[in-house]
Parts: structure tokens; C-alpha cells; sequence
């Protein structure tokens, strides 16, 4: 079989392996850096020119001060020469552990040829100790793709079998990170990404429109995703989606190729609560959590609907899903005293409220009249009570409060967060309230030292994705009492100028229903408003802010989280 | 403790018993139809395999051909840069010879298939496709081939537009 | 960062069928889990369930329909999934649920029943793939596989003798665990070599069988560990690491499991493991193909790349041998119902270092052990050490 | 903007036409498995009850969802039950409008917690919640063990 020559895709420009904890000591003395004179560090590597370099190739894609690269010749290198030239060893020098960490040979893509440099750094301990021989015995010539040419500084390798790296990244924050204890730490969003919402979104696939959501979000926290974060979470489900296993088709469009990333059958409260976890528990600084929805792809979307009742009880009896929601409505109606006039009310609420908000796909001046007006197919649920459907993405940058430090935007700190599950099944279920937002909102209370829900926030975002849902979702938190939800929609305490200004970015119903993302919209909304971000709509002094999920039909079970901007 | 066990839950069926009731058990068909948003990147992808061609994106950032085509690059996280296009001859990276249709049914006569990286995109990168004018035994990994086109008036703007790739003839390189 | 423990575990039998819903599967394996443990469920902080296609069971949205058999009801219940990674990625999951803090008691709870889906699985995994570059093309699952066990073989020359062996060493090994489907007590070389082929290079008794099954195991933080005085049934997780590549399989050299490389070094990094063949007695890596676990093994860095085969020729990876691994039979010999994996990955880790495998148990100490579990188009790895 | 180059004739933008869908059957499971062969057989609804803290489980379940204990015993449901709530609905499982519209109602049992969500066989404008209703069940000879054996719920 032909022997391909030596290929070098130039294919990743950094290769970071990621998980370092931060309870390790990386710098084995303990002298400040910098204190000594002379190189502090010295790291020797080949470097294998392939013919398609065409221009001459910097070999520092950045001027850093103090660090030289030198040949074997001992003549200092600013460019490499062009053409096929190789560079068995060079070295390069520079004064500090920080300059090393600035040190990177970007162009020159995924691995080849020997590799691994030897690091001294410090004291004048090599590490690693023994990494001078190739990764792998008998390495064939074939392309390793495991390591491109970026320095890294290998502690304790020694490992026959693979290079254990530290990544760059993480080793820049490590070395002011030291014993976290979890509990201790402030987690904070720094970061939103929202795309218009809107019904049809012909000009983008699932990718394109997750690429364009997770660059805002990027570009809002200020971050790059290849360099700075350490783990992904999508929120999707594969019917919504139209595939077996969706989570093959996540990492690219949100630069996590070669990184920790996961998906969460949940919505976006649960994959907040996913980023929470991994920071607390001390293995990554910043998280980035997406959801989207692509609903205009869907042909069928009653069908899948239907396709989530059990299949025993439930499933083969037929019927239009909103009828569960027709059944609840009736029931909640009932059990609280609301009425359908005030499900109106908060219908033409949301939806001139999100003649405010730019994103808005279903902004409308529509009046309570024409909302009660409209024909009841669910009886009592009317059209317009439903949250129409809409495609968009949402991406969310969460961060440690050492990372959050230096974002570009004010954190927003999630000072409590809770989610949790009624029943899948509908008979067992309680119709009236809404136990999962109960019981989340107590474990987020709990967590957050909320003793009087009432008086606590300044606004709220609540899952809306039926009118009377806004209704069951606020008593269920217990920031309306039971039954007074609904005065408070007809009295406008809900609107921006209101008492309790309630979903002023105009909700589900008036941004639309984007499926899996719903929970992710809440969230952003409410850091924008919290960061006075938010514009034409934008609620004065708002600096607490309690968020409310729920998963849609057929579930029971949702999310709360409570947002808090300064200390 | 496994060996303390005794009884391990699950009580076993045969086809048989769920096929001819003797089990209670509901049939049923879910309802997921879907048309997906090609969206910027194959959308042209598929224009040009109508016409033929076949079409790849640059990234100046890592200096890569990206085929099939993106819109922005995974590795650098920017959006790419250039259309251009790539040959439709390549390398056969990998292939397999199956004896199996989609629904795991036996079928006598073999399907070819496998990955051809595809010349003028960056190494390595290329599509999954059936070969074809080569028997189970001349295929292997390495092979130089070339696309067969359907004929235009047959093409729809589809992955099948090629029929199946077939070894590189002599002057054809 | 606490120190978690997995403090019980439990499994249903593997079969091609089972009359259970998944609800009641899920139920059966949590339930034994938290007997094991000693817990009782109102105890439970936290319930992570893990359970790969919503297509193989035929339910949208099937984490909410499995929460009440998985003990999930009126409390914090999460599904996780990422493919086949599912086995062992969820009881991640459950470790950063007690590691920060957030829950002292979590239970991880893995179910799939592949057999709702006529006429067989396979049919619905022709909706993994791309639906404009793959799809098209009508490929079946074992295409993908047969392509990858291609480039391996031919890239290190490894001769299908050693992969065949590994099918062997597993199915006999399963023989001791009461769930196994398919153990074969004297199973021969030549039986495996002498099976169908199915698509070159891939023959009948390469392919783990598709099954219906649950697993679950229970974790527990360091202090209640101690306030209940569960240290010896207690196995410490020691490093988790999980690792995705990029979509585009048909751009990336199949012949080595990068992403599982970067898994275990995240997982080895927080274990403080620099030599794991030396610093680790025994392995469970994900083989739903026989040469899977030569290809994981070598993506976990306990083999030299091509260099597993001939581990398995020369014995060294049977459960006596100086490196166990897949001494549980792995999904090879006890069954392959994707998520539940977790009971012959994390559960045998488990009942391994607790010294409580019965027949199955590694003759000579054990202290520190791997588990693995691959998912997704070759693209996600999952990783975790766990110890005494 | 998000890419270098977009295109601006909507015509150009192609989509990609599928599905996921194929075939299933369901087993009732262990504890279905009992009440459809009652349901068959004799037409008789069973409940299942929780040995641990009694809760009488309708449908009936292998476990009780709050002691998370197997259910054990088998108790018959009531004659009667009572509507909680009602919803008169005017499209099909498509969406599309039906000729007449049909009644569905959440009906509770004394002493069971759950019940079942079915249709309701009255006029539209006689559905209320409180009717006492009775489960109307099809003939021995047309009932397979499913739950559309029984029909719908009537006064």
C-alpha cells in the first residue's frame, strides 16, 4: 500500500488537553516568578516545515518581550525561512513561566514529525522529565494527530503510552487558583448570545444558526471558545431535532471540538445547573450552555408532540396534545379563581410588550379582546393563548467569579438555582398548581436565602408558553398569592411600569415558542435587564431576578433560578 | 454481593410472544416528518452537484480546504473564507463490503462503500460514498478514483447526483 | 471538590427482550442499587438518568417518561445523553452533582429497550446519520464501524486472529455474570473467524447484540460515607474526563480514538495517574465491537497504538492475566443495551474493587481500575478511575 | 454578520426532505400486563396498591412513586368516578377541524389517586366537572387488551 507521505493537514492551532484541577500544584517552587535573572524557561523542539507554508512562518504569532527563539546555530529566529526547511532543534527562551505561557508556533497546525519539548522552568526542574522521546513506541509515520505544535508544559509525564498536557488556558488561571473549596465560589453569567426569533429561518441550518448565537455570545463575554472554555452543554432533544443521536451534531458550531461537551435532555435552567455543577466542583472556570430551536424544519410538530405520552395509557387514544393543556387550563381556572379574561390579559401583555424588544418574532398590538375572541379548539385554551413557534438560538457564557473577573461585561451571579420533576404520568399528576416550579423554587430559595418571595425581585421571567401558565407559574412560586395572579395581569402590576414587571421582553407569546430554548430565553432576558442591557425595554434599577422554566407538553417538570447583580 | 443475588429482574420474551399477542402490547407509528434548512453552506453544495461539481470553502486561519463545505471553521471558530472548488477524483481512505442493506436484511450482492478524500481539499477530508467498476477484491484503502456523474437531466442536487466512484483510469490522475 | 463514592449498584438481565416498560427496568435497577447501598429513596438528593435514542424506546422526550421509574418523582431529576457515551458519562454527571455540593446522595439510573423498535434497532439507526451527506445513501450502522475496524487494521497491520480473540476472551468471561446474553462458555477462535460476514471486515460474533436492559448505581459523599459506615462497599471515583470530536467523521483519520486519548488524560490528570499501565489493575473499555476494545485500549493509553492485539494474543488482558480487561464480559458477552452499559462499566468497576463479583472477581488485587464508554458517529469518549 | 458571504435570493435556499418514524410495539409491562388481561377478560378496572404506605395507584404501576416500593396487591376501582376537568376540543390529532368536536375529561376515583384521561361520550354542552361517570366498555368479543377497550367515560 502506497506510503503516504508525512501529511500535515494543518488542523488544529491548539490542541489543549483541559481537566487540569486546580487543587494540583503546577509550579513545583514556590519563589515568585520573575524573582530570579536568567532564562527562566528553555524549551527545545524540532520544527518540520511542510512545502504549503508559503509565506514565511512567524514563529511567535505574537510579539511577546522577553522570549527568543534560537537555532541550533545559536542565531536568533524572528521568521522561519520558507520551504520544506526543517528545524531539528531550536530553542526557545524567555525570562518567565507568564512569557512561556505566551509562547505559541500557531501556523503550523496538527502534529508531526518528533515532537515535545523539554521545559525548564524555575528551580531548573525539566519537565517533563522524560518527555524528549516520541509520544508513542514504534510511532508510525503516519499523521499523530494528538499534538500540534503548541508548547505545552507537561507536569509528570513519564507516561509510556501518552503525553499527560496542561492546557495553556487553564494554566494562565491556575496559577492564582489554589485549594478551592466548592460552595465557596460565586458562578455568574457573563456572557449572552440571542438571534432574532423568528417563524422561518430558510438562510440557516441547525449549525449555521447555533454558530451565529454562540458568536454573540462570545463576542459579549469577550472570550475566544478555543482558547478560554472548558466545557459545552446543549439542551436538546433528538424528535425536535429530527435525528437519532443529536448529540453528534452539536460541537462544531460552538468551537467545542476536542473539548468536554455534553447534552442535556432538559431545558435551559437544567443546562445552567449542569454549568453550575462542573464549576463548583472545581474542574472547569468557564462554561458555555446552548439550546436552540429549528421549529420551521419540523412538518409534524403535533406528532412529535404526541409521540412523548406514554405509549400504553395514553398515546393510543389519539387527540390533539394541546388538549392536556385544555385540561389543566380548565382545572387550574377553577381550583384558583382566575379567569380566561385574565389569560387574555396576559396574552395581549406579552405580545405589545415584545414590540419593544428587537428579537421578538411574534411582536402584535393585540388587545385582551381579540385574545378572548379568538376561537377556543381546546376549550377553554384559545389559539392565541398558545405561544407560537419560532426558530432561534440562545447561548449563555457562565463563569467562575476568579474567571468572571476579568470578563468584559458585568457577571450576573446566580445566587440560587433549582429544577425538578413532578410525574411524566398524567393521572398522578396535580392539575391545579404546579408542583415542579414549587418544589424547584424551594430548593433555589433555600440556596439563596429567600425568606419573603413577594418582595424579593424586581422582575421576573416566567415560562409563558401558554397564557395561563404565566398565572399558575407566579402563585406556584409564591410571589402572587393563590388566585391574585390574575387581578395582577388585568391591573398591569405585570407590565414594565408595573408592580412586578413580568416577562417585559414579551415572552414565549410574544418572542415565540423556541421548544428546548425556551428556558435559556428567561434566563438571557433577565441578565440583560440585570446588566441594564436590555435597552427600549428596560426596567430601571433591576437587580434581582427570579426566572422560571417549564419543559412544555407533555412534561412536568421545569427550573428556577434567581439572578442578582453587585455583591 | 453479585454472587449473593440470587433472583436478577427482567422477565425475557420471545418474538414470537409480543407478535402473536400473547402478550398485551399496542402497535404504533409516530408521525416526525422533517425538512431540514440546508441552509447557506449545502445549499450551494448541492446547487453544484447538479451542475456537476463539487465545491469546498478556505479557511485562512488554519489554511485548510474544508470539504464538504462550512461556513465557518471548527477550528478556528471564524467564519471561512472562500469558495473554491475541488477536483472529483480522491483517495480511498477506508472502505467496507457489505453483505447488509439499511435494515440490517442480507442481501447476495455486495454494497461497496467507504470515505474517498477528495484531491484539492486539505488532507483527509472527504465523503462517505458507494464504489463501483471494481470487484470485493480489487477495492483497497489508498486507491486513486474518480466520480461517476448521472447523466445532468438525471441530477437533482443530491449526494446520488454521483453515482459511485470508480478507479482512476490511466491520464486521468 | 468532595470526595464521592459509589456506594451500591445494580442490574437487570440483558435480553434481546424484556416484557418490563423501561419505566419498570429503570425501577427494578434502582431499586436494587439503593438496597445494596442500604439507602432509602426519600434519602436521595439527586436523580440522574441516562438512556441513549429516544427512537430505540419510541418516546419523545423519553427522559421525562422514564423519571418516576428511575425514582425521580417530585425531585431534582436530570437526563443526560451523549450517545453511546451515556454508559458511563451520566454517572459523570451524578459525580459533579456530589462533588460541588449541590446533592450528598445521587442516583444514576441508565435504561434502553431497543426491542420496542420493529423490526429491529438497526432501522432506526439509519436517523444517526447526516441527513443531506449521509442519509442519502441508505448506510447501515455496522457500515461505519466495518470502515473504522478497516483503517485500524490496515494502518497497524494487525492480523483479525488477535481482534477475534477478543471476542472470545469476553463472551467467556461472561459466563460468570448473571445477566450476560450471550456467554459461551467454550466459544473457539474458529467460531469467530468462521461467523457471517456481515460487512468486511466485520463478521456476526464481532457485533455485541442489540438488548433491552437497566443499570444503576447510587453515589454518596465522603461524609456520608462515613456517618454511615459504608467503607468497605465503597469505591472512590477518582477522575472523570469526557472529550468530543468534530461532526464531520468522513474529515478525521479513524485509526486512533483521539477524543478518548483527551478523556482519559482529563480523567488521569485528576486521578494523578502519570503511567496508567502501571498505575492501573484492570480496565473496562466500550467494546460493542471486538476490536473496539483493542482501539480503546489503546485510546486510554494502556497499549501502544496497534500494540493491544497482540496483548490479547499473548494473554495478558485475560482475567488472570496481568492486565484484566472486560472482566465483567463486557457488552460483547453480556449484552449491549447502549446507556445500561453503566452496570458492566461503572457497576463491575464497582463490584470489582469492593471484592464482590463472585465468579467473576479478579483473582489477584485490585485497587484502581478504568472505565470507558464511546458514543456518538466515533466521536465521544467518557472516562472514569475509580479506586479504593 | 455571520458569515463573509450570504446569499440574498431566498430561492436559492434548498431544504432536505425526511423522517424518523418506524414501527413499534409496546409491551404493557409487568403491572399493564395484569390490568389489560382484566380489562379483556372481564372488563373490570384494577388499581394497584402500595403495601408500605397503602396509596391505590390508577392506571396501576409496578412501583409506588413515593415509597419507590414494588405494589403488590391488586384492589378493583369503583364503579363510578367524578370529572375534574373538561375540555371540548375542535381539531384532530393533525390539527385539522373536526366535523363534530369531542369531549375529554380528566376522571378521578374515590380513593385512588390518579384516575384516567379520556374521552367524554356527552354533548359538548352538557360537559361539566363533577359528573359521576362510569368507564362504557366494549364487547368481550371486541376487546384485545388495550386501552381503547374502553371506548370513552359516560353518566
Amino acid at each position: 500500500m502506497a506510503q503516504r507521505p508525512l501529511d500535515l493537514s494543518p488542523g488544529w492551532r491548539d490542541t489543549e488537553l483541559f481537566g487540569w484541577s486546580p487543587m494540583e500544584e503546577v509550579i513545583p517552587s514556590r519563589q515568585p516568578v520573575g524573582a530570579m535573572d536568567g532564562p527562566r524557561f528553555v524549551a527545545d523542539c524540532s520544527i518540520q516545515l511542510m512545502p504549503w507554508h508559503a509565506s514565511p512562518v512567524r514563529v511567535l504569532d505574537r510579539d511577546v518581550p522577553n522570549v527568543e527563539v534560537v537555532s541550533d546555530t545559536g542565531e536568533a529566529l524572528r521568521e522561519l525561512p520558507m520551504k520544506g526547511a526543517n528545524f531539528p532543534a531550536l530553542r526557545v527562551r524567555g525570562r518567565s513561566v507568564e512569557d512561556y505561557m505566551q509562547v505559541s508556533v500557531p501556523k503550523l497546525g496538527r502534529g508531526f514529525g518528533k515532537r515535545g519539548g523539554t521545559v525548564e522552568v524555575d528551580s531548573g526542574e525539566v519537565f517533563p522529565k522524560d518527555c524528549a522521546k516520541p509520544r508513542h513506541e514504534g510511532d508510525t509515520d503516519w499523521r499523530d494527530p494528538l499534538r500540534d505544535f503548541r508548547f505545552f508544559l507537561d507536569h509528570g509525564s513519564g507516561c509510556n503510552a501518552g503525553q499527560t498536557f496542561i492546557p495553556i488556558a487553564r494554566f494562565r488561571r491556575a496559577a492564582g487558583l489554589a485549594g478551592v473549596e466548592s460552595g465557596e465560589m460565586k458562578v455568574g453569567i457573563v456572557g449572552v448570545g440571542i438571534t432574532p426569533f423568528r417563524p422561518t429561518t430558510p438562510e440557516f441550518s441547525w449549525k449555521e444558526l447555533t454558530y451565529d448565537g454562540a458568536q454573540r455570545a462570545y463576542a459579549d463575554a469577550g472570550i475566544d471558545p478555543r482558547e478560554d472554555v472548558d466545557t459545552f452543554i446543549t439542551c436538546a432533544e433528538d424528535y425536535y431535532e429530527g435525528f437519532g443521536i443529536f448529540d453528534e451534531f452539536t460541537p462544531d458550531q460552538l468551537g467545542a471540538v476536542m473539548r468536554p461537551m455534553h447534552t442535556v435532555g432538559g431545558d435551559g435552567i437544567a443546562g445552567l445547573a449542569n454549568a453550575f455543577m462542573i464549576i463548583q466542583s472545581g474542574i472547569a472556570d468557564i462554561a458555555v450552555v446552548e439550546s436552540h430551536s429549528k421549529a420551521s424544519d419540523i412538518l409534524t410538530y403535533e406528532g412529535i408532540v404526541a409521540h412523548g405520552l406514554d405509549p400504553i395509557w395514553n398515546k393510543p387514544l389519539g387527540g390533539h396534545p394541546n388538549l392536556i393543556a385544555g385540561l389543566e387550563m380548565d382545572a387550574y381556572l377553577r381550583a384558583s379563581g382566575n379567569t380566561t379574561k385574565d389569560c387574555a390579559a396576559v396574552v395581549a401583555k406579552n405580545r405589545q410588550a415584545a414590540l419593544h424588544n428587537p428579537i421578538a418574532g411574534h411582536a402584535a398590538r393585540v388587545t385582551p379582546e381579540q385574545a378572548e375572541g379568538s376561537p377556543a379548539l381546546w376549550a377553554p385554551l384559545r389559539e392565541l393563548d398558545v405561544a407560537p413557534l419560532a426558530d432561534g438560538c440562545v447561548v449563555l457564557v457562565v463563569a467562575s467569579e476568579k474567571a468572571a473577573r476579568n470578563a468584559r461585561t458585568t457577571p450576573v451571579w446566580i445566587r440560587g438555582i433549582g429544577w425538578a420533576t413532578e410525574t411524566p404520568s398524567l393521572e398522578t399528576r396535580d392539575w391545579t398548581t404546579s408542583p415542579a416550579t414549587r418544589i424547584a423554587a424551594s430548593m433555589a430559595y433555600a440556596m439563596a436565602k429567600v425568606r419573603n418571595p413577594g418582595q424579593a425581585f424586581d422582575i421576573a421571567e416566567i415560562d409563558d408558553r401558554f397564557s395561563y401558565k404565566e398565572l399558575q407559574h407566579l402563585e406556584a412560586l409564591g410571589v402572587a398569592r393563590k388566585g391574585q395572579a390574575g387581578k395582577m395581569a388585568r391591573r398591569g402590576d405585570l407590565t414594565a411600569g408595573g408592580k412586578f414587571p413580568t416577562n417585559v421582553s414579551g415572552g414565549s407569546l410574544g418572542c415565540g415558542n423556541v421548544l428546548e430554548a425556551c428556558g435559556l430565553h428567561r434566563l438571557a432576558e433577565a441578565v440583560l435587564q440585570l446588566r441594564g442591557d436590555a435597552g427600549s425595554h428596560q426596567v430601571d434599577g433591576a437587580r434581582n431576578a427570579i426566572v422560571q422554566s417549564w419543559r412544555g407538553l407533555p412534561a412536568a417538570s421545569g427550573g428556577v433560578a434567581i439572578l442578582g447583580v453587585g455583591k | 454481593m453479585t454472587s449473593r443475588i440470587t433472583k436478577w429482574p427482567g422477565v425475557e420474551l420471545g418474538r414470537k410472544e409480543i407478535e402473536t399477542g400473547k402478550v398485551t402490547s399496542v402497535r404504533y407509528r409516530p408521525d416526525a416528518k422533517f425538512a431540514w434548512s440546508a441552509g447557506e453552506a449545502m445549499s450551494r453544495f448541492l446547487a453544484e452537484l447538479q451542475e456537476g461539481r463539487m465545491i469546498a470553502r478556505t479557511c485562512n486561519g488554519c489554511e485548510r480546504v474544508l470539504f464538504p463545505p462550512r461556513m465557518f471553521c471548527e477550528e478556528c471558530f471564524r467564519p471561512t473564507d472562500a469558495w473554491v472548488y475541488v477536483r472529483d477524483t480522491g483517495t480511498i481512505e477506508t472502505y467496507s463490503i457489505s453483505y447488509l442493506d439499511t435494515d440490517a436484511r442480507r442481501i447476495t450482492e455486495p454494497i461497496l462503500v467507504g470515505v474517498v478524500s477528495v484531491d484539492g481539499a486539505s488532507p483527509k477530508m472527504g465523503v462517505m460514498h458507494y464504489f463501483g467498476e471494481m470487484t470485493k477484491d480489487e477495492v483497497r484503502i489508498g486507491m486513486r478514483v474518480k466520480a461517476k456523474w448521472k447523466p445532468r437531466e438525471e441530477r437533482v442536487g443530491s449526494v446520488l447526483d454521483i453515482e459511485y466512484f470508480r478507479p482512476l483510469r490511466e491520464g486521468e490522475g | 471538590m468532595r470526595k464521592v463514592a459509589v456506594v451500591g449498584a445494580g442490574m437487570t438481565l440483558f435480553r434481546r427482550r424484556l416484557q418490563e416498560t423501561g419505566k419498570e427496568l429503570s425501577f427494578e435497577a434502582a431499586r436494587m442499587a439503593l438496597d445494596q447501598a442500604g439507602i432509602e429513596i426519600n434519602e436521595v438528593d439527586a436523580v440522574i438518568h441516562g438512556t441513549a435514542p429516544d427512537a430505540f424506546d419510541g418516546v419523545h422526550m423519553k427522559g421525562e417518561y422514564l423519571a418516576d421509574g428511575s425514582g425521580g418523582a417530585r425531585k431534582r431529576y436530570m437526563r443526560v445523553f451523549t450517545g453511546g457515551g451515556t454508559g458511563v458519562f451520566s454517572a459523570i454527571a451524578g459525580w459533579w452533582h456530589v462533588a460541588s455540593g449541590l446533592a450528598d446522595v445521587a442516583l444514576v439510573v441508565n435504561e434502553e429497550k431497543m426491542s420496542s423498535c420493529q423490526p429491529h434497532p438497526q432501522s432506526v439507526f439509519a436517523y444517526i446519520w447526516d441527513p443531506i451527506l449521509d442519509r442519502p445513501l441508505k448506510p447501515n450502522l455496522v457500515w461505519i464501524f466495518a470502515m473504522e475496524m478497516n483503517r485500524y487494521m490496515t494502518v497497524h497491520k494487525i492480523p483479525y486472529e488477535d481482534i477475534a480473540r477478543v471476542a472470545v476472551k469476553n463472551k467467556r468471561n461472561a459466563v460468570g455474570h448473571p445477566c450476560a446474553q450471550l456467554a459461551d462458555a467454550n466459544i473457539t477462535l474458529d467460531d469467530v473467524v468462521n461467523s457471517e460476514m456481515m460487512a468486511w471486515p466485520v463478521r456476526r460474533l464481532d457485533i455485541s447484540p442489540p438488548s433491552d436492559g437497566a443499570a444503576a448505581v447510587v453515589l454518596a459523599s465522603e461524609d456520608v460515607v462515613r456517618k454511615r459506615k459504608m467503607k468497605e462497599h465503597a469505591a472512590w471515583i477518582k477522575g472523570v474526563g469526557w472529550c468530543i470530536d468534530s461532526t464531520m467523521w468522513t474529515d478525521r483519520d479513524l485509526y486512533f480514538p483521539e477524543y478518548v486519548a483527551r478523556a482519559a488524560n482529563m480523567a488521569y490528570r485528576q486521578a494523578k495517574i502519570d503511567d496508567p499501565r502501571k498505575q492501573i489493575d484492570f480496565a473496562e473499555p466500550y467494546d460493542p465491537f471486538d476490536y473496539k476494545e483493542l482501539h480503546h485500549l489503546e485510546g486510554l493509553g494502556l497499549a501502544d497504538k496497534g500494540k493491544a492485539g497482540l496483548m490479547t494474543r499473548e494473554g495478558v488482558t485475560e482475567r488472570d492475566g496481568d492486565f484484566p480487561v472486560c472482566p465483567s464480559g463486557g457488552l460483547m458477552g453480556v449484552g449491549n443495551p447502549i446507556a445500561a452499559t453503566l452496570g458492566i462499566k461503572i457497576g463491575e468497576l464497582y463490584w470489582q474493587l469492593t471484592g464482590q463479583s463472585g465468579k467473576r472477581q479478579i483473582p489477584n488485587e485490585v485497587r484502581t481500575g478504568v472505565c470507558q464508554a464511546w458514543g456518538d458517529l466515533m466521536q465521544f469518549g467518557s472516562v472514569m478511575v475509580m479506586g479504593t | 454578520m455571520t458569515f463573509l458571504e450570504r446569499t440574498t435570493d431566498v430561492r436559492r435556499f434548498r431544504h432536505w426532505p425526511g423522517h424518523i418514524e418506524a414501527d413499534y410495539i409496546y409491551t404493557s409491562g409487568i403491572a399493564g400486563e395484569t390490568f389489560f388481561r382484566e380489562l379483556r377478560e372481564n372488563g373490570r378496572i384494577l388499581g394497584a396498591r402500595c403495601p408500605q404506605c397503602g396509596t391505590q395507584w390508577l392506571p396501576p404501576k409496578l412501583f409506588c412513586e413515593t415509597c419507590f416500593r414494588e405494589t403488590t396487591d391488586w384492589v378493583e376501582a369503583p364503579a363510578t368516578g367524578q370529572v375534574e376537568a373538561v375540555s371540548v376540543v375542535h381539531v384532530d390529532a393533525k390539527g385539522k377541524p373536526l366535523d363534530s368536536p369531542e369531549v375529554w375529561a380528566l376522571i378521578r376515583f374515590a380513593g385512588f389517586k390518579g384516575g384516567f384521561v379520556h374521552r367524554l361520550l356527552v354533548d359538548p354542552r352538557k360537559a361539566r366537572a363533577g359528573l359521576r361517570v362510569h368507564p362504557i366498555v366494549k364487547p368481550r368479543s371486541e376487546r384485545v387488551g388495550a386501552i381503547t377497550d374502553i371506548v370513552g367515560f359516560g353518566p
